[in-house]
């Protein structure tokens, strides 16, 4: 049965992270609860990508705690987040540039499959099923992403554009529960951010995907998500619909500038 | 105790050429992020030549100056004549290049030279300094020489554009070309940089250990250790390193015996690095995504 | 935008072909050059089929070097060591244990992967010119630990141990050199064939990941500390294995076998061969066993100069190996038509 | 009607083998702004690397009446372009004063450098708290900031700019965009600027060309091409 | 009627050596050059017996391995009639039981290892040098017959050779006297500098100094010995005794008093700067290897080696079979060679497989080596 309350798939309370003298968060709570769409936005230096960087375990942060699914992350190494179901992209790309296409998104797919070094190298049976499987579904995410026409070229070779749509591809391979996605509309025209906005919406609706979306193209982050957050200076200033959020003197004062 | 005394001494005193050579390490790392193993054999070539105008009757002062313009040409020809060709190519493909210098260098020089030691004049006084025998005055003296050309390169590096430009080029060749570096050239320079301090090195280290081709060749492990001890991108770390590696490795010695002892004092240092990936003195430099 | 629906339950059975499997073309090829291995020692004299045998022993080194640094980007200025490793276990366990052959290769194997390992492990923190110091280091320390006084019964010291070369097994007509060569080419056959699966499929994508991108590797999943030092075993693995073979065919073991030329050696077969990938192994084998032998010819007063120059001109000529060389060819050739 | 600073004609770019841009012609008037639209991968940045010698190409580039093409890229940044390249080609092991220092390599007058200094934190008062980080670890937008300030110290007469809002906030942007047109009023500096915020780039700019697949397909001024219907379709959402 | 074995023909000798003309050793790559160049004097004179001698000195980097398969080439590919001065004791170990089994003279090998000396077990390897143990027996009877009371340090070289005299240094001073020896210290090859081990030796209060070091070291050695204030009773191996090589460049001055053990001359040692013998050798070097080192004492050691290989096959006359040239190489009654020290000759039977074994100590008076005592050793 069903709780009364819709159960958050994140929560994060009170995450601070410092370097040095920099407070790159501050005190950060929010929730973000199962099959929606969060944005995240703030202006640049906020803490956004900081806040992803504990997501995933690459940063320690000093005070705070974060729960996914009701448990602690602390408790999972950085390897062992892909895992637990989440999944991201890179604001700066981090892809492996001398792969192809195809061999990327097959990565994503590292974390859900399982053979190791022996049964490997011995190419048991099982490991060729396994690879067929991982095989089919890298051509349906290729498929989704569109990006047949690239499959087998080395990533460093392709445009911005389409590297950020092979990041989401190989973050999609891992079947996470929660997805982080790190200005995905960087470098899209408006045309494609509105294709981008139809994939994310398409996505979530039948993978049952949560996503966290960082992005400051603000015509995507209002259209596309159930709740918007707004950081500051390492510091939470608003949370809410979208409407709330924009109209949210803070936010316009901070982030948005006069004319949003 | 005493003995203890005269063993730190001496490891400062070869500690003196690990930095020496260290910090010509460090140039060239500098100039291209990258450690030229064939260093030690250009430094050990560029003291030949002083050698050689030394015997033709060149005076001392004349020779070493000769020879240290002599290596910075060469470094910026080597550069440019064999490492261009290569320069945008593997770094591995880079460490191969300079394997096949390094034996290039080495067996030239055994050919020309022949590998029986040669004494090597030093241009400080022969009397021990306040009549002691813990340290000679060159000894002294070639520290003296290798602090003054770790001043100069921090000097360099710090205050001159070059050297801002020299470590542009080395980071990132292509933004540097946007900014209007002259990147081979930078290149080339670094390497003209870097033989001169070779050079500069090789003369102060030949009168301690005698010049023949391989004078180098131990040296060189040493001063590749000091240089990542102290941090390969701080000249001072390297110096400070290099002199660490000496003592280091003598007191080891007295301790644990000497049949282990470069074993044992490259696993301390190693032991460091593991704890200090980035050396005593380096920079730590964050990649972040 | 009408895309295809996404569904994360298993694929239809229907699959695109397969990308990474070898074409037909490729697999005569694979054939006739095992044939040819196979013919090579009935039509050359003992000492080449000696040399050939070396060679294969350096091609096995050479792949498992390759996998450490060529794929997974670590490099390592101290095979070497592992060679050493190998070849001594095999010696001691025949010279002092009463091994049979055959048997001290597995055994070499194995004493270097954990060696390896162990090695791989506190090395995860060192990277580039860090790594390569501590690799160099162990190159360099390889051949004191190995004539140091405690291990002297064992190791012989600087004297090294003797051991005695195999006879091919009673009925099989083939002298001891050619025997060996088949032994050999059994192990590198066997080798390269894991080293080749292991690569094309999950653990082979993780490595380069590694190499490329380890934090998004990480990201996604792959345990960089385990892959890498697991890496660094199999590599010794590879390494151990060729060391002990080689010891075999020399039939003798000494500190001065595994200096640290040795190790720079093995990097550059694996750079001449071509980094990140396999068949490089098997050309950088062939320059490192038999070019230096050239430079010897050309010139007695000079001989290293004149391996120098080779090497410098190969790099000028193939910046990315041999293997590189090919595939660019290749490449021409299939576009040209 | 003053002389093109810049004037390209049938060029044509190439990766290896790979054909990109095929035969494209267009101009950046002396004191312009000349804005190049187009899809993911049309060829919008290979045709700035063109321009300043980072691919190789095949066809005329000249700068105030000088040709460049074949020139290497450093000789060509020291006629005086400069370039916010994409990916924003920030010195990551360099502290943000390096970086800005570093821009003005090529400059010979410290005072004027020293002013502009301060001009670049007044611009991005971020940059000056971060005046002693290493690069590398700024925020993406930041790192931006910086990008911009790099190639706003070479004093440029031509200034290319590859999607220079990329990360950047919505009030930054906006922001930035006033700098643009300021820095265009104030001292003449021509642009060629790649903008995947249309809107914005139309405004700024006075020429616009778009870009399909490596060929120039409509070319006119800002306001003209604002009103064509396919890219009002496709780049502005209206 | 004249027989030959593999590699011999009426024209030709073939004779093969792997020598390490690249990787650490290369230093001692000039044996294989001075003895080519006096292989090539001796057939513009005629050969011997009408025969041209063809050395076939290939490079095996002193890396056992690849001497083996350089051997292997030179006996199965080239079928060299014997081998001669391969050199190092690691190569020669690495093919001393492929030579053995395949019956190929083995001969004079350039290395000091005593174990050369087995004509029981090896019949087909012969050793030249005076033996590294012998040498170092040597030192130590010296010892206890002038100096029994003596405190000894020790430096010696981290590898075959050092530990070779070492162990000659304590088979004498053994038992009761094995107390003399208070301080060992050992140095690789690759060592800057020998300072350090000095140092602590000199720390241990000895008043004798056993110095084996190679020729580098030794001037270092000698050098910093003088410096630190130390005054041993220096016993330097006659490897680093080169006047020319070592002790000039340490200092003549630092060198006064030190003993070594000698069998041949050496060439800087003004003594013999007009010896007729010195003389020729120096019209050879002169015409036949203008490129080599005169002061380089393995120009003299390699063109003894030489003329003790053409000894040998004058001897053979007619019969070039392996099996002979093992025989007359096991055959040389007194050779007499004009470089090696008054007194010494080259000897060797069936049962000796040692063709030098005799020395003479010498003192250095800080110009020249004098020689004191009586010849020693001889069987
Ligand atoms: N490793 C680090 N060391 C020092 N400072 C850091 C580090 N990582 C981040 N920071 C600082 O923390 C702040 C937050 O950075 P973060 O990348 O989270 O910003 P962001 O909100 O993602 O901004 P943007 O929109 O520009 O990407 C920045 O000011 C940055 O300079
Ligand atoms: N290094 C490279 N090697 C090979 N092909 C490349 C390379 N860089 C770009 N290309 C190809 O050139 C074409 C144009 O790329 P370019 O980067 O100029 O596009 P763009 O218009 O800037 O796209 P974006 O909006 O994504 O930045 C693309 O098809 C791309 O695949
Ligand atoms: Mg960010
Ligand atoms: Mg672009």
């Amino acid at each position: 049965m069903q709780e009364p309350r819709a159960q958050a798939l994140l929560e994060v309370t009170g995450v601070t992270v410092r370097f040095g003298g920099i407070t790159a968060l501050d005190g950060v709570s929010f929730k973000v609860m199962r099959g929606t769409i969060a944005g995240l936005i703030g202006p640049n230096g906020a803490g956004k990508t900081t806040l992803f960087n504990c997501l995933s375990r690459l940063y320690g942060f000093s005070e705070g705690e974060i729960l996914f699914e009701g448990k602690p992350l602390t408790d999972t190494p950085p390897h062992g987040i892909a895992a637990l179901g989440i999944g991201r992209t890179f604001q700066n790309l981090a892809l492996f540039r001398t792969m192809s296409v195809r061999d990327n998104v097959m990565l994503g797919g590292h974390a859900r499959s399982a053979s190791g070094f022996l049964s490997n190298a011995l190419r048991l049976p099982h490991v060729q099923r396994e690879e067929r499987q991982l095989g089919a579904r890298a051509s349906q995410v290729i498929d989704l992403l569109d990006l047949q026409a690239v499959a087998a070229t080395p990533v460093a070779d392709l445009p911005f554009g389409t590297q950020k749509r092979v990041e989401l591809a190989r973050a999609l391979m891992s079947q996470p529960k929660l997805l982080l996605l790190d200005e995905p509309a960087g470098g899209l025209n408006h045309e494609e951010v509105d294709g981008l906005r139809l994939l994310l919406r398409r996505i979530q609706s039948e993978l049952q995907l949560t996503m966290l979306l960082v992005e400051h193209h603000m015509n995507l982050v209002m259209r596309v998500s159930d709740q918007v957050i707004a950081l500051d200076f390492g510091r939470k200033i608003a949370d809410g619909t979208p409407a709330e959020v924009r109209e949210n003197p803070d936010v316009v004062r901070a982030y948005l500038g006069v004319e949003a | 105790m005493d003995l203890l005394i005269h063993q730190v001494l001496s490891g400062l005193a070869t500690g003196g050429i690990y930095a020496s050579v260290a910090l010509a390490l460090v140039m060239i790392y500098q100039a291209t992020h990258l450690v030229n193993f064939a260093q030690g054999e250009i430094a050990m070539f560029a003291t030949y030549l002083a050698w050689t105008l030394m015997q033709a009757g060149v005076p001392y002062w004349g020779a070493f100056f000769i020879t240290v313009a002599a290596a910075f040409v060469g470094g910026v020809i080597l550069e440019r004549v064999v490492i261009r060709p290569v320069e945008n190519g593997p770094i591995l493909s880079l460490v191969i290049v300079f394997i096949g210098l390094l034996v290039i260098f080495n067996s030239v020089a055994g050919w020309i030279y022949s590998y029986t030691i040669k004494p090597f004049p030093s241009p400080f006084p022969t009397q021990p300094l306040f009549g002691n025998t813990y340290v000679t005055s060159h000894e002294l003296g070639s520290a003296g020489v290798t602090l003054t050309v770790l001043l100069l390169v921090f000097l360099f590096f710090r205050f001159t554009p070059l050297g801002l430009a020299m470590r542009a080029a080395a980071q990132n060749p292509v933004s540097s070309r946007l900014v209007g570096v002259r990147v081979g050239w930078m290149l080339a320079l670094g390497w003209g940089l870097a033989s001169a301090i070779g050079a500069v090195a090789g003369i102060m280290v030949a009168p301690i250990v005698f010049l023949e081709p391989n004078m180098m060749g131990g040296i060189l492990l040493y001063a590749f250790a000091g240089a990542l001890l102290g941090g390969i991108d701080s000249p001072g770390g390297a110096v400070l390193g290099g002199f660490v590696v000496g003592v280091l490795e003598n007191v080891v010695g007295v301790y644990l015996g000497t049949e282990l002892k470069l074993t044992v004092a490259l696993v301390i240092i190693v032991g460091v690095l593991v704890v200090r990936p980035a050396g005593l003195f380096g920079k730590v430099h964050v990649a972040r995504v | 935008m009408d895309q295809p629906p996404v569904s994360s339950v298993t694929p239809p059975a229907a699959v695109p072909a397969k990308l990474r499997a070898m074409g037909t073309r490729q697999l005569l090829l694979l054939g006739m050059l095992v044939v040819v291995a196979c013919v090579l020692p009935f039509v050359l004299g003992n000492y080449r089929v000696f040399q050939l045998t070396l060679a294969l022993a350096y091609a096995i080194a050479l792949l498992g070097l390759n996998m450490l640094t060529g794929f997974n980007g670590q490099i390592s200025l101290g095979h070497g060591a592992f060679y050493a490793i190998g070849a001594y276990t095999a010696a001691i366990l025949m010279d002092k244990a009463g091994f049979p052959y055959w048997a001290t290769i597995p055994v070499s194997g194995v004493v270097c992967l954990v060696a390896g390992f162990l090695f791989g492990l506190p090395a995860l923190r060192l990277e580039g010119l860090y790594l390569a110091l501590a690799t160099f280091a162990l190159g360099v320390a390889m051949p004191q630990i190995l004539k140091h006084k405690s291990l002297e019964h064992w190791t012989g010291g600087a004297m090294g141990v003797v051991i005695v070369k195999p006879d091919a097994p009673e009925g099989i007509p083939l002298s001891q050199d050619q025997w060996l060569y088949f032994f050999t080419l059994a192990w590198a056959l066997l080798l390269f064939w894991v080293a080749w699966n292991l690569l094309r499929g999950r653990v082979g994508r993780a490595l380069v990941a590694i190499r490329d991108q380890p934090i998004a590797a990480q990201a996604m999943g792959v345990n960089t500390a385990i892959y890498k030092s697991l890496t660094f075993g199999v590599s010794a693995f590879y390494t151990g294995v060729a060391g002990a073979l080689g010891a075999i065919a020399v039939q003798f073991v000494a500190p001065d076998s595994f200096t640290i030329f040795l190790s720079l050696t093995l990097l550059i077969g694996v750079v001449i061969g071509g980094l990140a990938s396999i068949s490089g192994a098997i050309y950088g084998a062939l320059f490192i066993q038999f070019v230096p032998n050239i430079a010897d010819q050309i010139s007695k007063a000079a001989p290293w100069a004149i391996y120098g120059v080779f090497l410098i001109l190969f790099m000028y000529v193939m910046p990315s190996g041999v293997a590189g060389m090919v595939k660019m060819l290749r490449h021409r050739l299939s576009r040209s038509k | 009607m003053s002389s093109p600073l810049l004037q390209v004609r049938g060029l044509h770019a190439y990766y290896g083998s790979t054909h990109v841009l095929h035969g494209i012609d267009f101009e950046v008037r002396q004191g312009g702004i000349t804005t190049i639209l187009g899809a993911n991968g049309a060829g919008k940045t290979t045709t700035l690397r063109a321009m300043c010698g980072m691919v190789r190409t095949q066809g005329d580039i000249i700068l105030g009446g000088d040709r460049i093409d074949g020139k290497p890229t450093e000789s060509i940044v020291r006629m005086g372009v400069a370039h916010v390249p994409d990916g924003r080609g920030t010195f990551l092991n360099f502290t943000v004063e390096e970086n800005l220092r570093i821009g003005a390599y090529t400059r010979k007058d410290k005072a004027g450098v020293q002013a502009d200094y301060e001009r670049m934190f007044n611009y991005f008062p971020r940059l000056r708290e971060r005046r002693r980080q290493q690069a590398g670890t700024l925020s993406g937008g930041e790192q931006q900031m910086l990008a911009v300030s790099r190639a706003l110290m070479l004093q440029p007469r031509l200034l290319l700019l590859d999607e220079p809002s990329f990360g950047l906030a919505p009030r930054i942007v906006q922001e930035l965009f006033e700098i643009f047109r300021e820095i265009n009023q104030a001292s003449g500096i021509s642009m060629l600027l790649v903008e995947q915020n249309a809107a914005l780039a139309l405004r700024l700019a006075d020429h616009a060309y778009l870009l399909e697949t490596g060929r120039v397909v409509i070319s006119g001024s800002a306001e003209s091409i604002r009103n064509d219907e396919s890219v009002r379709r496709s780049y502005l959402g209206y | 009627q004249a027989k030959y074995g593999p590699g011999a023909s009426a024209k030709e000798i073939k004779l093969g050596q792997t020598m390490p003309y690249s990787g650490p050793a290369s230093a001692y790559g000039t044996i294989g050059k001075v003895q080519q160049a006096y292989f090539r004097k001796v057939n513009e004179e005629g050969g011997v017996n009408g025969r041209m001698i063809n050395l076939l000195s290939v490079d095996d980097g002193y890396s056992p391995p690849k001497a083996v398969e350089q051997v292997r080439k030179l006996v199965e590919q080239d079928e060299v009639l014997a081998l001669f001065q391969t050199l190092g004791t690691p190569s020669n170990s690495a093919i001393h039981k492929y030579v053995n089994a395949k019956k190929v003279p083995h001969l004079f090998l350039a290395t000091g290892a005593t174990k050369w000396n087995d004509p029981k077990n090896y019949p087909w390897t012969m050793g030249f040098n005076l033996s590294y143990q012998t040498e170092g027996a040597i030192y130590g009877r010296y010892l206890l017959k002038n100096k029994p009371n003596a405190k000894v340090a020790i430096l010696y070289q981290n590898d075959d050779y050092g530990k070779d005299v070492l162990a000659g240094v304590k088979q004498v001073l053994s038992g009761a006297n094995a107390k003399m020896i208070v301080a060992e210290a050992t140095y690789e090859v690759t060592d800057p500098t020998v300072d350090s081990q000095i140092l602590t030796l000199k720390a241990s209060g000895a008043d004798t100094f056993i110095n084996i070091t190679t020729p580098k070291f030794a001037a270092q050695a000698i050098r910093k010995v003088y410096d630190s204030g130390w005054k041993p009773l220096h016993l330097l191996n006659n490897v680093g005794a080169s006047v020319g090589s070592v002790l000039t460049p340490a200092g003549l001055d630092k060198s006064i008093d030190i003993v070594t053990v000698q069998y041949y001359k050496d060439a800087t040692d003004p003594q013999w700067k007009d010896d007729p013998a010195m003389l020729e050798w120096r019209a050879f070097m002169a015409r036949y290897y203008r490129e080599g080192n005169v002061e380089d004492a393995s120009n003299i050691y390699g063109y003894i080696a030489a003329q003790a290989m053409v000894q040998v096959l004058k001897q053979c006359g007619n019969d070039l079979t392996r099996e002979n040239v093992m025989k007359q190489a096991a055959n040389l009654k007194n050779f007499k060679q004009s470089l090696l020290l008054p007194g010494i000759t080259l000897n060797t039977s069936p049962t000796d497989f040692a063709p030098v074994d005799q020395a003479q100590l010498s003192k250095f008076n800080g110009k020249q080596w004098v020689l004191f005592g009586d010849v020693i050793g001889g069987n």
